[in-house]
């Protein structure tokens, strides 16, 4: 198919091998490989927030208390009920799975920021139960010798490279899923709600339904990142389901670029590998790290990938769209070729940001009567 | 007097308007015709300051408006009824009235404009305490008319007034801005019904494809045969 | 055939009666216009059939099927499509896949399909694009598919709309002043665009301003005055029916004669 | 029964906390839109400065107070200018990351110049008062009515008068808004002015029964988003129910539940509302 | 990096993961200028490590209290920095730290809590530096019940280790008779006024109430307390320093109370010197702590360890000879309660371990304490 050659895809795919490669180079750095797999584990959790944020535009401010419920699912099972890692990991997914659909139940009733609050004081509140309520949690104590994945004797998961490439397929199998869900038309329902509810609601999308999956399939990839975390950090304490944790998948998305393939992933990378080197600065490294942060969310709003992509898109919809329109229609094409020629070089001059105080116009749609 | 030299914008990649010149005199009615899509909207919008100018100049009474941003525009006296409404959709039909007159708040002035605006609509002494948001598409268009009013400009901008508005309405609008200019408000208007429209003005300007090809006296667009063909109907 | 019937329908906002006791038949193959002054309960009227607004009297239902407290994905499945008064489109993708949107209601294809990449995903895949494009084709907006809905004409905005409600293959579209912000004199094509609906098994329901249109494309119509039936009849009769012409057409009435 | 009293007007004193640090929040959200994760740390940075003030350069303590909300006014005008501003048409997430990194940076910054050891700002207003066999001291009651003014002023102000319409306007309709002439770049610059300068005020009068530290906002910040939220964006009288509500919630779960029911209390309520009441106690539900 | 721990003039890089910044970021700093301190006298006395002269660096890094952090800081500490030793300074840091140090990298934790479930954990590379913390709870009780009566309020923080302290103060007390009203622990980072929770534990009408979490915040209570009437004794959890908070409230305010002896009180050979020059570093405002002591007389034990091992890079060797290493330590390096054995488990254990009662008089009075096993 023609997809193939879409540049995303090739750089998507680029990304993945160089990452699978990786241990080629880390095998021996525990560290790195720390790192990265520790990394890779929140990039699930990312792609879960890119489901609900990504493509249906709902803050979800909760995905660390899921990330958490994941990881306290595994650690406590395996631990206090001496449960294998599979079949803890399994629940636990499926625990958190059943936790999102019930919070989506509430939640979805509300829109725009109430839902990003809101669901800011659900995640605030599995952090207090998991925190505070010590007999099944061990609140401050934490979770300890959380077990390995069992390899059945064929893999040694105590390694750092197998449990690498562990978390590595499960990363695999959300990246496609994602890319899958992007081009299905279940990802064009996702995307219509975020563009206009109201619409989405006039050609016949289930609104609340659609909203209600994609927000127990963002708590799943949530707490699938977490039980992974659980077995490869094997301690894990309440800072696992804390707010910080959301931002943090938070900051990975938007630098990644939202509602992209590739964006949670490299987003995540990049960031991770961004805190690692400024720990040297300790204290002082969000003096340098803030600033960093606001000028990234500034300019690029989109994205890395978001950034990279725009350029590919406006192209291929350009070319497109002037074949289209054809040479049978004389009267178009010339205008068309006229503002796509000059026009081009003109706006690279002028689209610096300034505009004028009241913003654009596709800002504020009126809304009309409808409800 | 309001001029524009030469103005070009457009939005992100593509220019729309390439090299418009038009002058609107003081006191009179200037209507701007125009295919859909001509760029009529957008040539509104940058003289009151919703989009940057790219290459030219906007002048008003001898005042440079090419950099201004939109508050200052209609503080200078040109107010815009645009496109799309722009209402505060939660706030009462009164109150956006009502903050119509923020760039003068004069008071005594503010309850005369007011007046004239519910003799106008009388729908809107009705609707006056309701939400704007909670009002039919045209009575939304009244308010959006009327806000502009409110201001007391010495320049109107109307961009297509009439849309959404029934028949009957339709003519009373088109009548009460004939009245409004009567009364030494110049108006710059674009407007679906060119017949109607031509009837009440001084001065008229065909835009096609982002440039004026036409300009002349409204009565002369009237009798010219290329505009009779292509807006007239005939 | 009745397709639509609604029966002494109402709705109440606060203490205004925007619908009241509203009764109207809609015939399968035929054009029917709503019309009346600006507030008179028209797009109120769309609301209520399409399931946007619960209604507080009345009853409504299609192809004999009871659709009073239907919810809107539930009637636009069950057949009924609607636009807009103000144009909506998603302004940030293209007109194809605006028009793709449309088909979402039609797609059984989930999840799973897209993932495993399935016969039947790929099979209404190739649907779905075929029928957007039809409908893209039929509208007249074809060549416009890979712009952008915020960059185009309005004209093409508002037959992508139709485009869109096309896509989800109604039997009955609900069209909510199709051509506002279309000059008058351009109108023309507009009409016969909505003229040949019906041939393609989709009967209108139709609400606009533009006198012309109407009394051009309609079969029969019905005139709101204050959310109550003021008139129903044939283009003739209401143009020339006094209560209409004072409350509603004004002096037009007199040039269109 | 004295307990209950006394935990009464401990609410009420934790309410005035909550209120004073929630209005600045409540008109940012007003009139950007955006939920301000930064407001924490500029209460944190107008008590440091108030402490500086206060202690180092030994200015009374309202003055210090006056000058501190004056600089952190400006500090607040930055921070719309420099991080808001470019973000104004971008989505909330954005403008809540970018808060986020402001946070950061204020937090950073607070403690390397003043360092991460806990501080205490001393109050002139001192001693206690008896009411129906309660001790409440000075500074609180201080606290209750401070807030209760200053909230009363505003939505006098927001209501009353046209420049607080505009406030509205803007929050609706930014274009519009200009058409009729305003400023909207402006009043967004001061109303996040006005907001640091709040919060100053209120750290200035908090800070005293409590200790100085750079995280000292990020308790705060939590609880106040929730306030916001429960009273309805926005909403004025929205953040004083809201707040008093909270308060008197949390002291007395925290009183005859347990204090872990306590902590969580604001958000248990604040759920149960949203699932009631979906945009908040006191926002009117406009039919669009 | 200096893997060779034979060669000439090497550098031997100390590590450190703790609170820099955040909530902790206090606590980890005072603990980092112990490390500081400690470095900087071993430097200029001169380090010798099988004949070869060795220099010690501190590399610290932040890990914001968060236990996964620390874990991978210390990881980073070990593999790029080749850090022998890896300072950290709380429980759940520890414990996950303990999931990699004598697996996939090899290192000793030298462990800064005085939570006995990190040498339960029987991990051979950790060394536990205070005492734990479960030895003061009877001394406490006795003495304060001499001094109040028998009930008691709890108003601990809510912190890990705070709830661990509650409950080994609950135990201690119903033993020795006494009373005990509801658990009012509050979290003493998050609370934004102590009136509340104050007010509920006096309710009770307690004559002794346990406080305790960070200094400050602890003292702030106190002074609550005692606005609001209070007038039995404290019984001061050890995280807070009686001195300390002797900086933001008036003495007053803390009398008739048991804690942890302040540094400034201990009669160690190397007190006196150790005040002086933490003094010039910190500042004369800044109160010297336990955390910064015992840090410092930790990095002399595993430097005088490095020694005796005749080692740098292998921390089971180091880790053998810190019991032969304890008597070579010179007294200066003794400053706040000197350790004479290390358990097998590897717990420093200090064979005079004192506590403290601040007396009506604003004395201290020592309180000598019986240290308890670590076995469960
Ligand atoms: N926000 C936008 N972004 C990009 N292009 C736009 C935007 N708005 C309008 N255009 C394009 O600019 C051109 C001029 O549009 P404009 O709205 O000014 O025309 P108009 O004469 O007012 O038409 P109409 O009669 O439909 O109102 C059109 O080709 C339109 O597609
Ligand atoms: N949500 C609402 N809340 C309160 N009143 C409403 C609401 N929606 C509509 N109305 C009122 O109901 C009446 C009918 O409105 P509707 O939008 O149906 O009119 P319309 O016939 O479509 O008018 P137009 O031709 O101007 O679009 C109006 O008076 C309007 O103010
Ligand atoms: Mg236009
Ligand atoms: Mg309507």
């Amino acid at each position: 198919m023609s997809s193939m050659k879409n540049p995303r895809i090739i750089g998507t795919i680029a990304v993945i091998i160089l990452l699978g490669l990786t241990p080629l180079a880390f095998a021996q750095e525990n560290y790195a490989m720390r790192v990265i797999t520790v990394g890779m584990c929140a990039a699930i959790a990312v792609y879960g927030l890119n489901i609900i944020l990504g493509f249906t535009g709902q803050l979800n401010l909760a995905q660390g208390g899921f990330f958490g419920i994941g990881a306290y699912g595994v650690g406590l099972l395996t631990t206090d009920y001496d449960w294998s890692f599979w079949a803890a990991f399994v629940v636990s997914v499926i625990g958190t799975a059943v936790i999102g659909y019930l919070c989506g139940l509430i939640a979805l009733r509300t829109k725009d920021e109430y839902f990003a609050i809101f669901t800011m004081a659900i995640g605030f509140i599995i952090f207090l139960v998991i925190s505070r309520w010590e007999p099944v949690t061990h609140a401050h104590s934490g979770v300890n010798n959380v077990k390995f994945p069992e390899g059945g004797g064929l893999i040694d998961f105590e390694s750092p490279v197998a449990i690498f490439y562990l978390v590595f397929a499960i990363l695999l199998i959300c990246v496609y899923t994602t890319y899958a869900i992007r081009r299905s038309s279940v990802g064009r329902t996702l995307l219509t709600i975020r563009t206009s509810e109201d619409l989405a609601d006039a050609i016949g999308v289930r609104v609340g339904f659609s909203k209600q999956l994609a927000f127990a399939a963002s708590a799943v990839f949530g707490g699938v990142g977490g039980g992974l975390y659980a077995t490869v950090v094997g301690f894990i304490g309440p800072d696992a389901a804390s707010i910080d944790k959301t931002f943090e998948f938070l900051m990975f998305i938007l630098v990644g670029g939202m509602g992209t393939v590739a964006g949670p992933l490299l987003g995540s990378m990049i960031v991770t590998f961004l805190f690692e080197l400024f720990q040297d600065f300790q204290a002082y490294r969000f003096i340098v790290l803030g600033p960093i942060i606001v000028a990234l969310v500034i300019f690029a709003p989109r994205g890395i990938v978001g950034y990279l992509g725009g350029f590919v898109d406006k192209r291929n919809r350009r070319r497109r769209a002037e074949e289209a329109r054809g040479p049978d229609d004389d009267l178009d094409s010339t205008g068309a070729s006229t503002s796509g020629g000059t026009g081009d070089h003109h706006a690279r001059n002028i689209a610096d940001g300034t505009e004028s105080g009241a913003g654009r116009t596709g800002d504020t749609p009126s809304s009309e009567e409808t409800k | 007097m309001l001029t524009l030299d030469n103005v070009s914008t457009g939005y992100d990649a593509t220019n729309v308007l390439h090299g418009v010149s038009i002058k609107a005199n003081p006191g009179e009615l200037t209507v701007v015709l125009g295919a859909n899509g001509s760029g009529k909207t957008t040539l509104f919008r940058t003289v009151s300051g919703l989009m940057r100018v790219r290459a030219g100049s906007i002048t008003y009474e001898g005042r440079q408006l090419h950099r201004a941003r939109p508050n200052a525009v209609v503080k200078a006296g040109i107010a815009h009824c645009p496109e799309g409404r722009h209402l505060f959709g939660k706030m009462s039909v009164e109150k956006n009235l009502r903050l119509g007159s923020y760039p003068h708040r004069n008071r005594s002035r503010t309850e005369e404009v007011y007046a004239e605006v519910l003799d106008m609509f009388p729908i809107l002494k009705e609707k006056a305490k309701q939400p704007a948001g909670s009002l039919s598409g045209g009575q939304q268009q009244m308010v959006a008319i009327g806000r502009a009013l409110m201001s007391d400009p010495s320049l109107l901008i109307l961009d297509e007034p009439s849309m959404g508005l029934a028949p009957i309405v339709v003519e009373q609008v088109l009548e009460s801005v004939a009245q409004i200019n009567r009364n030494g408000i110049g108006v710059l208007l674009s407007e679906q019904n060119a017949k109607a429209s031509l009837a009440i003005a001084h001065r008229g300007y065909v835009l096609a494809e982002g440039r004026i090809v036409l300009a002349d006296d409204a009565s002369r667009l009237l009798d010219n045969p290329e505009v009779q063909a292509a807006y007239l109907g005939l | 055939m009745t397709m639509l019937e609604i029966r002494d329908l109402g709705k109440r906002f606060g203490g205004l009666d925007a619908v009241k006791d509203v009764s109207l038949d809609v015939e399968a193959g035929q054009i029917t216009a709503v019309i009346g002054p600006n507030g008179a309960g028209k797009s109120t009227l769309f609301n209520l059939v399409h399931g946007f607004y619960r209604p507080t009297a009345g009853t409504i239902s299609f192809k004999g099927e009871d659709i009073t407290h239907s919810s809107p994905h539930r009637t636009v499945a069950g057949g009924i499509a609607r636009t807009f008064q103000t144009t909506n489109l998603f302004d940030d993708s293209t007109l194809l896949e605006n028009v793709l949107a449309g088909r979402i209601v039609r797609s059984k294809s989930n999840v799973f399909d897209a993932v495993f990449h399935t016969p039947r995903h790929r099979r209404e895949s190739r649907i779905n694009e075929d029928k957007a494009m039809e409908a893209l084709e039929f509208c007249g907006v074809v060549e416009y598919r890979h712009d952008l809905a915020s960059n185009v004409p309005q004209e093409v905005q508002k037959r992508t709309a139709v485009a869109m409600a096309l896509a989800t293959e109604p039997e009955l579209l609900l069209l909510d002043e199709p051509a506002g912000g279309i000059p008058e004199e351009e109108t023309v094509d507009f009409g016969n665009l909505i003229r040949s609906l019906p041939q393609r098994g989709v009967s209108v329901l139709l609400v606009e301003h533009k006198m012309t249109m109407i009394m051009d494309l309609a079969d029969t119509i019905l005139v709101l005055d204050h959310g109550q039936k003021l008139a129903l009849g044939a283009p003739a009769e209401i143009q020339s029916n006094p209560d209409v012409i004072r409350a509603y057409l004004g002096s037009t009435a007199q040039e269109e004669n | 029964m004295t307990l209950f009293i006394q935990q009464l007007f401990n609410g009420l004193a934790l309410g005035g906390v909550y209120c004073l640090a929630a209005i600045g929040l409540t008109l940012v959200f007003g009139v950007l839109r955006i939920p301000n994760l930064a407001h924490g740390a500029l209460y944190m940075l107008g008590a440091y400065i108030t402490y500086f003030f206060l202690t180092t350069v030994g200015v009374p303590y309202i003055a210090a107070i006056g000058i501190a909300a004056i600089m952190l006014f400006v500090v607040g005008v930055g921070l719309e200018r420099l991080v808001f501003h470019p973000l104004r048409n971008s989505p909330h997430t954005h403008h809540m990351i970018a808060a986020v990194g402001a946070m950061f940076f204020f937090q950073a910054l607070a403690q390397a110049i003043w360092g991460a050891d806990f501080r205490r700002m001393d109050t002139p207003i001192t001693g206690e008062l008896r009411i129906l066999g309660a001790e409440i001291s000075a500074q609180r009651i201080v606290i209750i009515v401070t807030a209760v003014i200053v909230l009363a002023l505003l939505a006098l102000f927001i209501k009353r008068s046209i420049h607080g319409q505009t406030i509205e306007a803007i929050e609706q309709d930014r274009v519009g808004a200009s058409l009729v002439g305003i400023n909207p770049s402006m009043v967004s610059m001061l109303t996040l002015g006005l907001s640091a300068l709040l919060a100053t005020i209120a750290a200035g009068l908090v800070a005293p029964i409590n200790l100085l530290s750079p995280t000292m906002g990020d308790a705060l910040n939590l609880k106040v988003f929730a306030i916001i939220i429960l009273g309805g964006l926005g909403s004025l009288p929205g953040a004083i129910v809201g707040g008093f509500a909270l308060a008197i919630a949390e002291t007395m779960t925290a009183t005859y539940i347990s204090s872990a029911v306590g902590e969580a209390v604001a958000f248990i309520v604040l759920v149960a509302v949203l699932a009631i009441k979906p945009n908040g106690l006191f926002t009117k539900a406009v039919q669009r | 990096g200096g893997g060779g721990g034979s060669g000439e003039g090497d550098t031997v890089v100390i590590g450190y993961t703790g609170p820099l910044s955040g909530g902790g970021a206090a606590y980890g700093e005072n603990v980092k200028i112990g490390l500081e301190m400690a470095i900087d006298d071993l430097n200029a006395d001169g380090v010798e490590v099988d004949g070869n002269p060795v220099t010690l660096e501190l590399k610290s890094l932040d890990d914001k209290y968060a236990p996964s952090t620390a874990a991978s800081n210390a990881q980073r500490l070990a593999d790029q920095d080749k850090a022998p030793v890896v300072v950290s300074p709380n429980a759940g840091a520890i414990k996950a730290i303990q999931q990699i140090n004598s697996g996939r990298s090899n290192f000793l934790i030298s462990a800064y809590t005085s939570d006995p479930a990190i040498v339960q954990a029987d991990n051979p590379l950790t060394m536990m530096i205070p005492p734990n913390f479960e030895s003061y709870a009877e001394e406490f009780s006795e003495t304060a019940m001499e001094h109040g009566g028998k009930k008691l309020a709890l108003l601990g923080t809510q912190s890990e280790y705070g709830q661990q302290w509650t409950e080994s103060i609950t135990d201690a007390w119903s033993e020795a008779g006494g009373k005990i009203g509801g658990d009012n622990s509050v979290d003493y980072a998050t609370v934004s006024d102590f009136a509340g929770p104050v007010s509920k534990a006096l309710s009770e009408k307690p004559d002794a109430i346990f406080v305790g979490g960070p200094s400050q915040p602890t003292a702030l209570i106190m002074e609550e307390a005692r606005k609001q009437g209070f007038k039995g004794s404290f019984l001061v959890m050890d995280q807070a320093k009686l001195d300390e908070m002797a900086t933001v409230t008036k003495l007053d305010n803390l009398k008739n109370s048991v804690g942890v002896l302040p540094v400034s009180e201990y009669e160690d050979p190397g007190t006196e010197d150790f005040l002086k020059k933490f003094a010039e570093k910190a500042g004369e405002k800044k109160v010297p702590t336990s955390e910064t002591a015992l840090n410092y007389q930790g990095i002399a034990i595993i430097a005088k360890a490095m020694e005796t091992a005749g080692t740098t890079d292998d921390p089971e060797k180091i880790r053998e000879a810190i019991s032969e290493a304890l008597p070579e330590v010179d007294g200066k390096y003794k400053v706040n309660g000197f350790p004479d054995e290390i358990t097998e488990q590897g717990h420093l254990l200090n064979p005079n371990l004192e506590a403290t009662f601040l007396n009506e008089d604003g004395k201290y009075t020592k309180v000598p304490i019986e240290q308890v096993s670590d076995d469960k």
